[in-house]
């Protein structure tokens, strides 16, 4: 089915003042490139309404077994749960920072589970849900936020680049990627995260024009969760961002990005356009982020409670829950067995993180170069004598 | 409001871009979030409240939007003030900083001016993710066309900010990040002084150390700790990086003999190569030990658990001042 | 009317191998954006065939007197003219370098002389046309080409800011100035030239993101001369680049960029949409580089001469001058005396050049900052003693 | 074709470019019209010819867009060898060459290496436009995680290219555009230096000279200017600048105990500032003058009319090589 997001759009803002209000009307001009119709604009796939009914959409269809959607909704909680405990480890002092993904589950584990093993992802730095489908631990996640590294895991055995904190910069990576896996003649794809705020950096509008001038099997999953950090997105754009594909040559699509079955079924659609060699798309999972920007932000002073309120009530686990309850795909036992994994889970990332140990301090000058720099040795050898000199200070 | 016992180095600049902005409706603030959050420092809080929208710009997330629109802004008259999120962050904007705002007014042969205030938060020690706690001065320095300047307290964080944004100069306005909090006295009707001249913080006889920014704090602290040791250090404070003050500079080594340089972003090419060159030229005769530095290593900025160990503290601080007093 | 260039793509790239060949078919999907069909994407407005012929077109129409005719026509005839004799100067080794407009007439001139005074110009290196119409004396352009200067004249003499040599950065100035001017209050208009090369650069994008969502009162003027130096447009983009608009929220129209009437007309209605507070429009004039990417270009490495002459059927001057002949706007006597005013020109322009000096060597230490600084001061004194030491040695 | 008696520059890279291409299929090239036209200077010609445009890239003209790209195809496992048409242009990808290209082996603790070579035409000489004639090496050089080489002739920029482009680490390789047409002998079956190591151009006694890239054969005439004066001048063509060799250097030193250093960026913070530091401290003893640097101004590179003032040329380095023995 096809609904209208107006409503959404009205409770997010309140209206009247956006950026848009001032909007030029759409040109009547026939050889002028016409600004979509409203309705157009607004359009967005949704599978499984907030109120947790099935629906179908003519392009879109999705078929999942009980325990699939199951585990569609064991990845939301369990993910929300991990979130959950990073926000409070950074409260207790665990972590220096934590940016937290809640209410982007959906869109997360939709398009994450949409994804071969041999698909590679390259991420923003709060993609925890499709860290989570890749079966990246958790808590490897953690190292940056606790300043222990600056990303903690091999890439290449879970096919999840590092996560990328200048924003843009990896839909660049994610296109050169793909245009790897083409050369190479393999049918993956490569799915490339980024925000509704990174929409406005250079380097994503140079990774469509990159991906499609070489029709490289890209997909790009922009997040918008209406958010980057103080500034909704219509300082970013005046029209949806989905639309921004069409100007360079590929489809864009609108999904409900708190729609768990949504999110998949459009990403599924997408990832196969790459594989077939029909080249890039644009995915836009109309989301909220339902938190503060990273546990340093303080939202109350640039967005008012009713828009969040809004929002809570087209929570992505909410709906699915409901939907697998009234289906009886799951029981409240399985909800039980569910939140007590999330608990375990909860508590092996508590553990791991606080025996989390500090790197030694030799790490500084180690991984520079992979074939040495004279200059790295020098520094080091020099550092080690300087500390060295201490510890016979206090030898003697 | 003349004068401020206690005013942080954050707020400084806040008033000072608020004087700024009263006394000259040209002067526009713009970047990320610099609206209604006032900045993720706050060091614009309440600006647009105050001034409205069409001054206090939230902007696209884009840097070199960002500056390259500030540039068209001031080609119109405008004097924008930009704010760079964090360090890390300036260099999707570094095209349109080196190969347009640097060299516009040259390549006008003088006929066009483009007074654009880039303000960058910079420099470690606040435990921050990658990106958030570099030093980048140096890649800008050594562009002609810019200039750089970066306060250590708060009343130069005020006066500094005025003078950059008077200046028809493009100027990069370095904020050391970790002293946004430290707090100072600040006269805002005192006769501050000249941009461009580096002031002597701390006077002493042995050995010079300077230093800018984040940096003077920890010399002052060293100098302390070698008073007691009997050593008397003098501390130079820079203030300016491009130009840098070597005047200041070399009439300090003329009296102490000895220098040693210390900023955070890396050794190896960074500002203390070039006074040490230079310094070294003018008092080749003067010098009764090579000039040193302390800085950061050839490594990218470490993750936060080893900052301590890659900024230069006290120890390492003291460290060359034994070297070079035992010379 | 609105006509296929269908024909002239097809004799400019021979056809087969472009890499739009391998275009993923439109997609069908409702939800996602659709690819515009092949018959819209080939629109383009003309008003001037290149036989001469006079035609209407629905949206833009155009009245101009015989003497406004023959000013176009003069504009371009002494443009090329200008251009030719800048060729030859460098041929001669009065310039190190020289970017030829040639076949680019009709959009410079139809697009330069749809600007107010008071509208602001932000060029790329070959808008000879455009500054023509400025009213910058010519010669003022062949400074940078000689290398004596970087920009030999007062951009707010004529508000035709200087040449930008890095490619698509000018764009971003031209914004800028557009929010200047918003915030002035005025209902001055800024034009900012590009090439069909500079539509792939990040700035240009950014520039159309600030532009939609300040509502900024700028023209994008992209001159589609089908090359970027060695790489067709295919290299850039996999749909008209016209297009490109509509994904930032603001209309794109393509015109027939050798057709001065169109280009005339196009401009203005888009300049008056910036006025009226409607906000940016991206105008692509389809036109060709009939000459070397510059003089240091060789183009017979990299296209064919069937191309070009294909293109030269459709010279922009060629076709206003049947026009104004047919149509008795101008007789042979006037069309004599405008090749005589271009003789003129030359001679000026040669005689100028020949004779403009060279900079003193202590330039190179003026005008780099506007309030000075002091290694600038000490290294210009240094290089004074330097250059004193050796007049003294001769003296001695 | 294992002896080329004279070959010229750009030939050799073009040669070496072929070489790496046929011993490794990862091995790709790419840039703005590197393909059909073979690039403006013509390094690439023959090669999209020979090896398909599957390996010679031609791309859309956007700088960050290929360096960015050119990452994720390493990250591929393809070692992608990247034209930046001039100097000048390279500011677009500076934000990825530094932030990501720089830093992404540090940031994966070593789990995946990025082994792309950045080509960049540079420096003056050649008379041309803005930004064609710069020198920006120390901006690079500053930066971690980069490696940063310039060969002065045939036979190294054959080798330093097939080094380069077998390195796991990022390089960027400076061609010298104004030596593209001079002539050397390559030998392609000699045992090359290593990449990273400097080498003694001109034995010498009183004084050391120190270049790279375009000015080595700038000091070269000036020590046969000097030697008819009666001054021996030691030339040492350093071929890497990140890192340097900096014992080379200092040995050079022990034994002249002067030291001049020439290159055609600006002096300020130019990559002499840090050997001049550097060798200050190590050979302070030894040196008998304070080490003097010859470069560009503190200004926006001139117009071309003026590049004869502004690059340093024969005249100049004998005047510092003058100044230096006069000490
Ligand atoms: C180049 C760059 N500029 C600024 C920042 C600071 N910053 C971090 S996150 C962020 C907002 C991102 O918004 P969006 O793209 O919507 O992603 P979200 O955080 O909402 O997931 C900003 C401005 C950055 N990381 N990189
Ligand atoms: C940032 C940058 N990269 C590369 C160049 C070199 N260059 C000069 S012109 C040109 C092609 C421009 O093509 P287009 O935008 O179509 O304009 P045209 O020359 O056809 O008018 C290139 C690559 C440059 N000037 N700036
Ligand atoms: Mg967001
Ligand atoms: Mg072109």
């Amino acid at each position: 089915m096809t609904v209208e997001s107006t409503a959404a759009r009205k409770t997010t803002r309140g209206g009247g003042k956006r950026a848009t209000a001032k909007k030029a009307s759409p040109a009547k001009k026939k050889a002028v490139a016409p600004a979509p119709a409203e309705a157009e604009q607004d359009q967005l796939v949704q599978l499984l309404t907030p109120e947790g009914e099935r629906v179908e959409h003519p392009e879109y269809s999705i078929d999942l077994s009980a325990e699939e959607l199951r585990g569609l909704y064991r990845d939301m909680v369990l993910t929300r749960r991990f979130d959950a405990e990073a926000t409070t480890l950074q409260r207790q002092g665990e972590l220096g920072l934590w940016a937290s993904l809640l209410g982007q589950e959906a869109a997360q584990i939709g398009s994450g589970r949409a994804l071969r093993d041999d698909d590679y992802v390259f991420p923003t730095y709060r993609e925890h849900g499709v860290a989570w489908c890749r079966g990246v631990d958790p808590t490897n996640l953690l190292g940056m936020f606790r300043g222990v590294n600056n990303g903690g895991w091999d890439p290449n055995s879970n096919n999840f680049h590092l996560y990328t904190i200048v924003i843009g910069s990896q839909t660049l990576h994610a296109t050169g990627y793909a245009m790897g896996v083409q050369k190479d003649g393999a049918d993956s794809a490569v799915i490339a995260y980024f925000g509704d705020g990174a929409s406005s950096q250079g380097d994503v509008a140079e990774s469509f024009t990159f991906s499609a001038v070489y029709n490289a099997p890209v997909v790009f999953f922009c997040q918008n969760n209406q958010w980057a950090i103080s500034e909704p997105t219509e300082k970013q754009t005046r029209v949806p961002l989905y639309q921004r594909a069409r100007g360079y040559g590929f489809p864009g699509v609108r999904v409900d990005g708190n729609d768990v079955l949504a999110c998949l079924a459009v990403t599924k659609a997408a990832l196969e356009r790459a594989r077939s060699g029909e080249g890039p798309t644009l995915v836009e999972a109309f989301t909220y982020r339902m938190g503060a920007h990273t546990t340093s932000d303080d939202p109350s002073r640039y967005r008012r409670d009713e828009e969040r309120e809004a929002w809570e009530a087209k929570d992505p686990i909410l709906r699915l829950r409901t939907y697998l309850l009234n289906e009886g795909f799951a029981d409240q036992a399985y909800l039980d067995s569910v939140e007590e994994e999330s608990e375990a889970l909860g508590k092996r990332v508590r553990e791991v993180v606080r025996a989390m140990p500090d790197p030694d301090n030799m790490a500084i000058f180690e991984n520079i170069y992979a074939d040495g720099h004279a200059l790295v040795d020098e520094e080091r050898a020099q550092f080690a004598a300087y500390q060295a000199s201490f510890v016979d200070a206090e030898e003697n | 409001m003349a004068v401020f016992e206690k005013i942080t180095l954050s707020k400084a600049i806040n008033e000072s871009l608020r004087a700024s902005m009263e006394a000259d409706p040209k002067v526009l603030v713009m970047g990320e979030d610099v609206g209604k959050l006032g900045g993720v420092f706050r060091v614009t809080d309440g600006l647009q409240k105050d001034f409205g929208e069409e001054r206090v710009i939230d902007t696209p997330l884009a840097e070199s939007g960002i500056v390259g629109t500030a540039i068209g802004m001031a080609l119109r008259g405008y004097r924008p003030v930009v704010e760079i999120q964090f360090d890390g962050f300036v260099f999707p904007a570094y095209d349109q900083i080196v190969t347009q705002l640097a060299k516009m007014h040259a390549r006008a042969l003088g006929k066009v001016k483009v007074p654009v205030v880039i303000r960058i938060p910079y420099g470690g020690g606040i435990g921050a993710v990658e990106h958030h706690s570099e030093s980048p001065e140096a890649l800008f320095a050594h562009v002609a066309g810019l200039k750089c300047v970066s306060p250590s307290n708060a009343s130069d964080a005020y006066w500094m900010m005025r003078q950059a944004i008077e200046s028809d100069d493009p100027v990069i306005y370095f904020e050391p990040k970790r002293r946004y909090h430290d707090k100072g006295r600040l006269d805002t009707e005192a006769i501050p002084d000249p941009l461009h001249k580096a002031r002597v913080a701390q006077t002493g006889t042995d050995l010079t150390l300077a230093a800018y920014g984040p940096m003077v704090k920890v010399c002052l602290d060293a100098a302390k700790v070698a008073a007691e040791e009997g050593k008397s250090v003098e501390v130079l404070d820079l203030r300016t990086i491009s130009p840098i003050d070597f005047d200041a500079v070399q009439a300090s080594v003329e009296r102490t003999r000895r220098l040693v340089i210390v900023h955070e972003a890396p050794v190896f090419l960074g500002t203390g190569s070039e006074i040490a060159a230079r310094i070294t030229e003018r008092c080749f005769y003067h010098l009764e030990a090579p000039v040193l530095r302390v800085g950061g290593f050839h490594a990218p900025y470490p993750p936060s658990r080893l900052e301590d160990e890659y900024l230069p503290g006290l120890d390492r601080v003291l460290d060359a001042v034994d070297r070079a007093l035992a010379y």
